[in-house]
């Protein structure tokens, strides 16, 4: 296991090293869109970490006699049906929404990941196998089977949680089994095999990291679509029990007053944009730096 | 791989993940906390019925056979198109979803033309100024289609365009009109996903080769991009536009609810908090074969748009 | 020789020549094209100037990356990405790049096409054969009515009948062209194309505008030999039957030879030296050009170092002054490094270089006294001065011949290898499964110590028969024998055997993962077989001397390294636990002339050095010719032919190794 | 909004109802695509006045000859949708046949009637035989439900023919019903010529419907929403007094709240006042106890006044045997404001520091959650939805009331029981025939249950019909469900 650290940990200082020396760096940064993602995410990221510190209210704490603020000084978001500072719930919810977006990206991509590898390195029946049952979990419609799963174990954002991580994780599955077939066949597989390379060694030093970039861009996609499936889902009334303060379910509350107090649907509302848009462009930004067609590029013999 | 081979293989993994899905349908009801013979009859009753209340329906339902063979009969109902019946009413489920399903194959369809109308062109156009202001603008645009939830949008359209402008309807369903506000809030989150994929996969077609041979024989740049490269850049497309039809029914079942059209995602909200679970299991079921059913299609329709592609090689 | 009196051509100032003094059928004024990229504007086309008369083959070669094709694709106003930033492009007397879209156009249309270098690439997969042929004839015909939808052949806006007839003309063509049975391949799609064939529909496309200048770019480069020798063949009588004037690039002189009537030597975006062809293969004025002409393996001695061009054609970013070749000519002065480098004008073409160089040294010396490719006391470019160093003390050695058969390191008995055509479950059922006979009954022995050849067309079983050998593949029927002992697949040979055989893949870059740093790259076997960082550390050093790498390229990673620098990295890899055998499939296709030469040099010298035994496959016979002691000849996996190097290439006895002979492009032809 | 109004032919009119008016799917309130609610297309025999009192209807006359005999008159000269007469057939017809068959058990204790206990006297006349004396029999039928159809309707085809002043046109499941005027309603024939109910369940959308201008009429805006309208020209808001109250009710057989200490403190916590006046809009009523106060025994004024005293209360909680852990208080779903209101709910008792956990349940989840008895306080309305409001007493208070049965039965608890004196108050509340005697008995059960805290009285629902400002007519009743289109006309 030291040995896999180790490597992972020189794996690391090379990879800054090459960072900072060669251009993707630079071409990350010579597209605005990926600043901007990476900027978005920097700042929800920070707000989740310190939110709760610098929320100038209780997210819960109810104030009847200011209800349906609209922003203003005391309360920059306004404040909703119960008289709750908006901005404070808003900054507690990044904790809570952002959460579920990485424990749900986490449970799909280390579970597909796991797969992919497996299917991918063992082929024959173990793939075969495997790719059946990652076909069945593609072939119901993500959000029906979240929504099926949620509705029958009742609302909650655990179950949300649960029924969301069980409908997504085959694409990491595909990903990975696709990425590590293309790669088993390259070349340098073939000459580790020949070096009496071993298998683990093969698949942590060889495949993994070749693995890792789309699986990587891959999640950071994702985490934008499980926070809009989990909005989705309270939409329907699944997501958190009150006074809970999740973006999804404020913005679903709040559409009964879009029309008198449009604060309080709104706000939720832009926030879950930007944080889905800048997860989304970070995700390109990603994309455009790791992708493995750039290294095909590369390959092309001129 | 010739088609014939490859049609068989086809169904016959099709066939495979058939009956996956068809165990984790069944299986659903498993999910339910508590004793399921318990749960369908206090619904049926709508009170907690007594422990011989529950030996006497489990004996009539079958449920004190063993799992499998319970599944099995219940297979071989569907098998015959008969999904069961709804716990609070007559009706057949076959016959639930077939009232439900216009509603919501209008609603798919539309979008889909919505989001195609929208994403082809924008998509050609941004990877044709790739880098440019126009480029940007327009990825950002899709990229906001897909970052809003659909019912805030949903909600937002009809605040603009029914309410402010008065110039489409609030909800219901029936006429074109009414048609309009969900296709474009179904659609353009489809568009968003689709304009950029459109954008990248013509990106990767733009550098091919052919399109200087097509150049270099004198055609104008118009049909250069719409016929030479659109044509192969709309493989993947799609491939999407099949995974999309799946996504396509997530958003039909908000989208339903905020509109009020009683499609099959109503339907499905409704059985959902009801727990009426042959509804459930139906439209589950239903949706999960028709999905299916589309990708095996779009599959086969790979062979008409990309005659390179030997049907059955592995996509990886 | 007798020297004109030079006129000197200075600079983009005086490049524009009048509109009415053009008579030419393509004429090419000082072109300048750049590429923005993150470093900066680079210039890929320097200046370059020619022209070409109605009827007549011009050959424009140059190493990789001169800008050939960039200067072809500018020609007819395809330079995007690039930007064109000087000089004019006229044929038939209309300026390309003032010309609007429409005139544009009708150039293509009429007056000029063009074949594309990639056959893969030259077709639209979407779109049948027939239909993209059709197209062209179409514009042809009716050039200004290009409706999108009568293209998309949307109903009710396109004419049926109008396009049958097109579709009946293209039939005509591609029988023109040499595709048999048109009427039946007319609606294939283009995979369902060889090669060759794709090639000559590409050809097709050119010709259905009945042009009068065809541009060919590397039309042949990504075809076997045979399918060269006849698409090479097939232009030539079109040429000549349409009085058609052709443009052709290559980086192959022998292609050149074939065909060409004059040539323009491209280096680094500018142009070195133009001629008729004869004169300029056999008489060369500029260094560069005679450098390109004798790194060829096939000028050398078997077995010898191979003379090189050392260092590697330079990006020209911003403004450099002196020749671009300075740096790599071995003639080169201190004056070559700052201002343009003349241009003279002879009444046998033109040469860019100082006076005293071109016409002193070489016509005196008559190009012998000059030893290129001696990086380390002439070039700059030091990237294997070990190698070369220590090379030339070793170069009077006479090559070790072993006597086959006496001591055989790798033997095969009746080895065949079927695969499974993968069949689906149908096929499966009915038992109808087809198989693929890769390698069939083989039998052959390597001895310890030489180079055997494996030779034969694309999909003859080369690389299924190298596989066998290391261990990829596992025989169907027949034994692999190494040293004696029965071996099977990689997986299950022992440690020993595995170290004994190395493997040098044709791709550099796709046998190194792109992840890894040099050093590590390198010491993958060295950890495999358990060394300790300390000795791993000290070997990889040693490694990288021997092939002629420095320190400082072992901690970059794969993509900061050039072609010829990756192939030595897998070349240290592949010899650094000290194997007995190395497989070599295609070690330098990939590569460019120069770095080819330089490749095959620090092999033969490490075969020496470390008393290797190598199987070498290449379909590049030259290469074979070069530094095998034995040569085996193979035909749809079987051995046609085996016997020593100069028996089987000079007096090949079966007739697939004559057309494969054959079919090579030799200078040597032309001037026959 | 008017404009489209403008264009349509007077006497048609769209009506948005809380509920799906073709049916919920559930067997029990909706057959062959409708519901029998909203739309008069049948009618039973007993209709109530608005002081909810049993009112002749397709009956003229009723009387108990026994304590378990009623004798109805038939209204003459009725004729159903198809032509024919109605007489005393169709009326045992409709009972035996479609009430007590059909529906199942579950009528038979709500009725008090069992299968064959219905007999024809003679073509206009039929008797009633209750399984035990029930003096609220004439208003407990007085229900949409117990409608009267001929032999020849097939309710579960769509074949609905009935008695009422419209006439069933078209159904679209799920999205809309059209009825069309009944020439010959033997209460004279409507103005309306056509009326079309539109589905909406959300209180937004048919909020939105109504100010879009597409329907005319809806109930129940969504509360956001009332002050807008009220200061539009171009609707009309009316509200009703409704028969339905919101209360808590607490699980008094579960610890804590099985400490009546615990529960008067969460009684004191709570201000009716402000909730009424602040997230209600003003729409409804501060409530003392659990029943409206449109039912004329309920008690209101008699019962204890838990004023917010939060000092009190804090005391009580230290006193009781509550020690800081979390009750539960569910609430369904689809209640309007229910989200709000238990999260008011959770604010005020956590100011008495008893933590509320919230759960917004689906219905069967909340039930089967009720049904077992496992939760502490669960937020809902009670409503009638016939002039007989003694089955809310009996069913929600008594031992054998539906609600705590089963739980008694099994294991001798129950949910909100007090038993005892409760119960045969409650007894004599529902077999008196005397009105004095049964407000008495009803009083006095409802101020033991107010005393001992086994609800939390929150307020008497009003509800709002929003309608276009150009229409008039229309009848509202404290049962909104009991609403009458008869006379809706459009003012131009
Ligand atoms: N799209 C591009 N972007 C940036 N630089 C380019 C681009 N295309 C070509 N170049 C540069 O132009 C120079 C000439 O390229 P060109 O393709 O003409 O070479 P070539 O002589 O045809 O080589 P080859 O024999 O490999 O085809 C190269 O140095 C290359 O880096
Ligand atoms: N893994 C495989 N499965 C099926 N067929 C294969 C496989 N590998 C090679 N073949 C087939 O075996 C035949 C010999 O292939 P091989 O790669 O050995 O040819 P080659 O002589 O090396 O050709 P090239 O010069 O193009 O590299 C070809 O027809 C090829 O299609
Ligand atoms: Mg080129
Ligand atoms: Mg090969």
């Amino acid at each position: 296991m030291s040995v896999v650290l180790e490597s992972i940990a020189g794996a690391i200082g090379r990879r800054y090293r090459a960072l900072r020396t060669s251009r993707t760096l630079a071409t990350f940064c010579a597209n605005p869109l990926n600043v901007a993602g990476l900027s978005i995410v920097t700042a929800i990221t920070i707000a989740a970490i310190i939110g709760p510190l610098v929320a100038p209210y209780d997210p819960a704490t109810q104030d009847l006699a200011n209800r349906l603020q609209g922003p203003s000084l005391a309360h920059p978001f306004g404040t909703d049906q119960l008289g709750r500072d908006i901005l404070s719930r808003i900054l507690y919810g990044a904790r809570l929404s952002l959460g579920i977006a990485v424990a749900v990206t986490g449970i799909r991509l280390v579970l597909g990941t796991t797969i992919g590898l497996l299917a991918g390195y063992a082929g024959g029946w173990v793939d075969e196998a495997l790719m059946r049952l990652v076909d069945i979990q593609l072939a119901f419609p993500g959000l029906v089977l979240a929504l099926v799963i949620a509705g029958i174990l009742g609302p909650s954002l655990r179950n949300v949680m649960l029924a969301l991580a069980v409908v997504g994780w085959a694409s990491y599955a595909r990903l990975v089994r696709g990425t590590v077939l293309a790669t088993k066949e390259r070349d340098f597989v073939r000459a580790a095999r020949l070096m009496n390379v071993s298998r683990f060694r093969i698949a942590t030093r060889h495949l993994l990291p070749n693995v890792a970039g789309p699986v990587v861009v891959l999640a950071t996609l994702n985490m934008g679509t499980v926070i809009l499936g989990t909005a989705g889902l309270s939409f329907i009334g699944l997501g958190a029990q009150p006074p809970t303060p999740e973006w999804g379910t404020m913005l679903a509350d709040g559409r009964h007053h879009l029309r008198t107090a449009w604060w309080i649907a709104n706000v939720p509302g832009v926030v879950i944009m930007c944080t889905v848009l800048g997860f989304t462009l970070l995700g390109d930004g990603l994309r455009d730096m790791l992708d493995p067609n750039h290294e095909t590029t590369l390959e092309k013999p001129t | 791989m010739d088609t014939a081979s490859y049609l068989v293989h086809r169904f016959g993994t099709s066939l495979v993940v058939l009956t996956g899905v068809s165990i984790i349908t069944y299986g659903l009801l498993f999910l339910t906390p508590g004793d399921p013979a318990e749960v369908i009859l206090s619904q049926q009753l709508d009170r907690q019925p007594s422990e011989a209340e529950i030996e006497a329906f489990r004996a009539e339902q079958g449920m004190d056979e063993p799992v499998p063979l319970q599944y099995g009969d219940w297979l071989t109902d569907v098998l015959r198109g008969d999904l069961g019946t709804s716990y609070y009413s007559d009706a057949s489920v076959t016959g639930l979803i077939l009232d439900a399903l216009p509603l919501t194959l209008e609603l798919a369809a539309a979008s889909v033309v919505v989001a195609l109308a929208l994403a082809i062109p924008t998509g050609v156009l941004s990877a044709v100024h790739r880098g440019t202001a126009i480029d940007r603008a327009s990825q950002l645009g899709a990229l906001i289609g897909v970052s809003m939830p659909n019912f805030w949008l949903g909600y937002l359209l009809i605040l603009v365009f029914a309410l402010t402008l008065g110039v489409l309807p609030v909800a219901g369903a029936g006429s074109y009109s009414q048609l309009v506000l969900p296709a474009i809030t179904l659609g353009t989150g489809m568009a968003a996903v689709l304009t950029r994929l459109v954008r990248s996969s013509m990106l990767e077609v733009l550098d091919e080769g052919y399109l200087d041979t097509a150049r270099s024989k004198g055609l104008r740049e118009r049909i250069v991009i719409y016929k030479h490269a659109l044509r192969n850049a709309l493989v993947p497309v799609v491939t999407i536009l099949g995974v999309q039809l799946g996504a396509l029914l997530n958003g039909a079942v908000v989208i339903e609810i905020v509109f009020q059209r009683p499609g099959l995602g109503m339907l499905l909200v409704d059985a959902v908090f009801e727990r009426n679970y042959p509804v459930v299991q139906g439209i589950t079921l239903f949706t999960a074969v028709a999905f299916v059913v589309t990708n095996l299609l779009v599959d086969l329709s790979y062979r008409y748009l990309d005659p390179r592609v030997e049907l059955g090689g592995d996509p990886a | 020789m007798t020297t004109t009196p030079p006129t000197l051509e200075y600079g983009p100032d005086d490049a524009a020549t009048p509109d009415d003094e053009v008579t030419s059928l393509l004429a090419v004024e000082n072109l300048q094209v750049q590429f923005g990229t993150h470093d900066g504007p680079v210039r890929a086309v320097d200046g370059v100037s020619f022209s070409v008369e109605p009827g007549e083959t011009v050959g424009i070669v140059g190493e990789s990356g001169c800008g050939k094709s960039v200067t072809a694709r500018s020609i007819i106003g395809l330079q995007e990405p690039g930007e064109v930033v000087g000089g004019t492009v006229h044929i038939d007397g209309v300026n390309v790049h003032e010309a609007d879209d429409r005139a544009r156009r009708q150039l293509r249309g009429d007056t000029v096409s063009m074949v594309f270098q990639d056959p893969d690439q030259t077709l639209n997969p979407a779109f049948d054969v027939g239909e993209q042929i059709a197209e062209s004839l179409k514009v042809h015909d009716q050039p200004e009515q290009q409706r999108l939808l009568d293209y998309l052949h949307a109903p009710l806006f396109a004419s049926r009948s109008d396009w049958r007839d097109h579709r009946e003309r293209a039939v005509e063509l591609m029988d023109q062209v040499g595709i048999d049975d048109p009427a039946d391949r007319v609606d294939d799609y283009p995979h369902e194309f060889s090669g060759g064939m794709r090639q000559r529909a590409g050809l097709a496309i050119a010709l259905a505008s009945d042009p009068d200048l065809l541009i060919a770019d590397e039309p042949t480069t990504a075809l076997d030999t045979t399918t060269q020798a006849q698409l090479l063949d097939r232009l030539r009588r079109l040429t000549d039957e349409r009085n058609m004037a052709t443009l052709l690039i290559t980086h192959d002189l022998g292609v050149v030879a074939d065909i060409c009537d004059r040539v323009v030597v491209l280096y680094a975006g500018q142009v070195m030296e133009t001629g008729p062809t004869d004169r300029v293969l056999a008489e060369p004025h500029h260094p560069y050009t005679r450098a390109l002409l004798e790194c060829r393996t096939s000028q050398a001695a078997r077995k010898r170092r191979v003379p090189t061009i050392e260092g590697t054609v330079p990006e020209r970013l911003g403004e450099q002054p002196g020749c671009p070749f300075a740096p790599r000519c071995p003639a080169a002065v201190d004056t070559c490094q700052e201002g343009e480098p003349p241009t003279f004008e002879r009444d046998d073409g033109t040469v860019r270089c100082r006076e005293g160089v071109v016409f002193g040294e070489s016509d005196d010396d008559g190009g012998s006294g000059l030893v290129y490719g001696n990086g380390e006391t002439q070039c700059g470019g030091g990237d294997s001065s070990t190698a070369s160093a220590t090379a030339s003390a070793r170069t009077a050695n006479p090559p070790p011949r072993t006597n086959a058969g006496t001591d055989s390191l790798v033997s095969l008995e009746g080895v065949s290898k079927r695969y499974q055509q993968a069949g689906g479950l149908l096929r499966r059922l009915l038992g109808t499964d087809r198989n693929l006979q890769a390698v069939d009954d083989v039998t052959l022995e390597i001895a310890a110590g030489e180079t055997l050849g494996l030779v034969g067309e694309s999909g003859s079983g080369k690389s299924t028969l190298a596989n066998l050998v290391t261990g990829l593949e596992t025989p169907t029927s027949g034994a692999v024998r190494f040293d004696g002992t029965l071996v099977g697949a990689a997986e299950t040979r022992t440690a020993a055997t595995l170290r004994d055989v190395g493997v040098v893949f044709q791709n550099p870059r796709s046998s190194l993962n792109p992840r890894l740093p040099v050093a590590q790259v390198i010491a993958e076997p060295l950890h495999a077989n358990g060394w300790d960082e300390q000795r791993r550390r000290d070997r990889v050093s040693e490694l990288l001397e021997s092939v002629g790498l420095s320190e400082r390229h072992a901690e970059r990673y794969p993509h900061e390294l050039s072609g010829g620098q990756l192939q030595r990295v897998a070349i240290a890899r592949a010899i650094a636990l000290d194997p007995r055998l190395v497989v070599l499939d295609e070690p330098v296709s990939a590569l460019d002339v120069s770095v080819q030469a330089r490749i095959l040099n620090l092999l033969l010298e490490l075969q020496r050095e470390l008393e290797l035994t190598y199987l070498l496959i290449s379909h590049d016979l030259d290469v074979v010719e070069h530094v095998s002691d034995r040569v085996v000849v193979l035909s749809n996996g079987e051995v046609v032919e085996a016997g020593p190097t100069e028996r089987v290439l000079v007096d090949p006895s079966h007739p697939e190794t004559a057309a494969l002979v054959e079919a090579v492009p030799r200078l040597e032809h032309s001037s026959q | 909004a008017e404009t489209s109004l403008d264009d349509e032919a007077d006497g048609t009119f769209t009506i948005v109802p809380t509920a799906d008016p073709t049916g919920t799917g559930d067997d029990w309130d909706s057959w062959g695509g409708m519901a029998p609610y909203w739309t008069r297309v049948i009618e039973p025999l007993v209709w109530g006045t608005d002081g909810m009192q049993p009112q002749p209807w397709l009956a003229t006359d009723w009387t108990a000859t026994d304590d378990t005999t009623w004798v109805f008159d038939l209204r003459e000269g009725v004729t159903f949708h198809n032509g024919e007469e109605m007489t005393a057939d169709d009326v045992v017809h409709s009972f035996e046949e479609d009430i007590l068959t059909d529906r199942g058990d579950f009528v038979h204790g709500w009725l008090h009637l069992e299968p064959g206990s219905v007999d024809r006297i003679d073509d206009y006349t039929v008797s009633f035989e209750t399984t035990e004396p029930f003096p609220g029999f004439p208003g407990t039928i007085a229900h949409n439900m117990i409608d009267i159809q001929p032999p020849e309707a097939d309710r579960r085809d769509a074949e609905i023919i009935g008695t009422g002043p419209f006439t069933l046109a078209e159904i679209e499941q799920g999205q809309q019903l059209r009825v069309e005027r009944f020439e010959d309603y033997w209460g004279g024939a409507p103005e309306p010529t056509e009326l079309t109910f539109r589905a909406a369940e959300d209180a937004t959308t048919r909020t939105d419907l109504l100010v879009a201008g597409e329907v005319d009429l809806i109930h129940e805006p969504a509360t956001s929403r009332i002050s807008g309208l009220r200061e539009r020209d171009d609707v009309r808001i009316e509200t009703q007094q409704s028969s339905g109250s919101v209360f808590v009710s607490i699980n008094i057989h579960r610890e804590p709240t099985d400490d009546a200490d615990l529960r008067r403190a969460l009684n004191y916590a709570i201000s009716q006042e402000e909730i009424v006046n602040t997230v209600l809009e003003n729409i409804g009523q501060p409530a003392r106890g659990p029943l409206s106060t449109v039912i004329d025994w309920a008690a209101d004024e008699e019962l204890p006044a838990y004023e917010r005293d939060r000092d009190r209360a804090r005391d009580l909680v230290s006193q009781s045997s509550y020690d800081g852990e979390e009750i539960s208080c569910l609430v369904e779903n689809d209640m309007d404001d229910g989200r709000t209101l238990v999260q008011i709910l959770q604010e005020e008792f956590g100011k008495i520091n008893v933590n509320l956990d919230v759960e917004v349940l689906e219905g069967p989840s909340l039930r089967d959650r009720t049904d077992r008895g496992e939760f502490h306080l669960e937020l809902g309305t009670s409503q009638s939805n016939s002039p007989a409001a003694d089955y809310i007493m009996w069913e929600n208070f008594h031992t054998m009331g539906i609600s705590n049965k089963d739980l008694y039965e099994a294991d001798g608890t129950g949910l909100h029981n007090l038993g005892g004196e409760v119960d045969e108050l409650i007894e004599t509340g529902f077999q008196s025939h005397d009105p004095d005697e049964k407000r008495e008995a009803y009083v006095a059960a409802q101020r033991e249950i107010m005393d001992a805290g086994v609800v939390i009285p929150l307020f008497y629902r009003e509800y709002v019909v929003a309608a276009d400002a150009e229409l008039e007519g229309f009848d509202l009743h404290p049962i909104d469900k009991f609403a009458q289109w008869g006379e809706l006309t459009r003012t131009t």
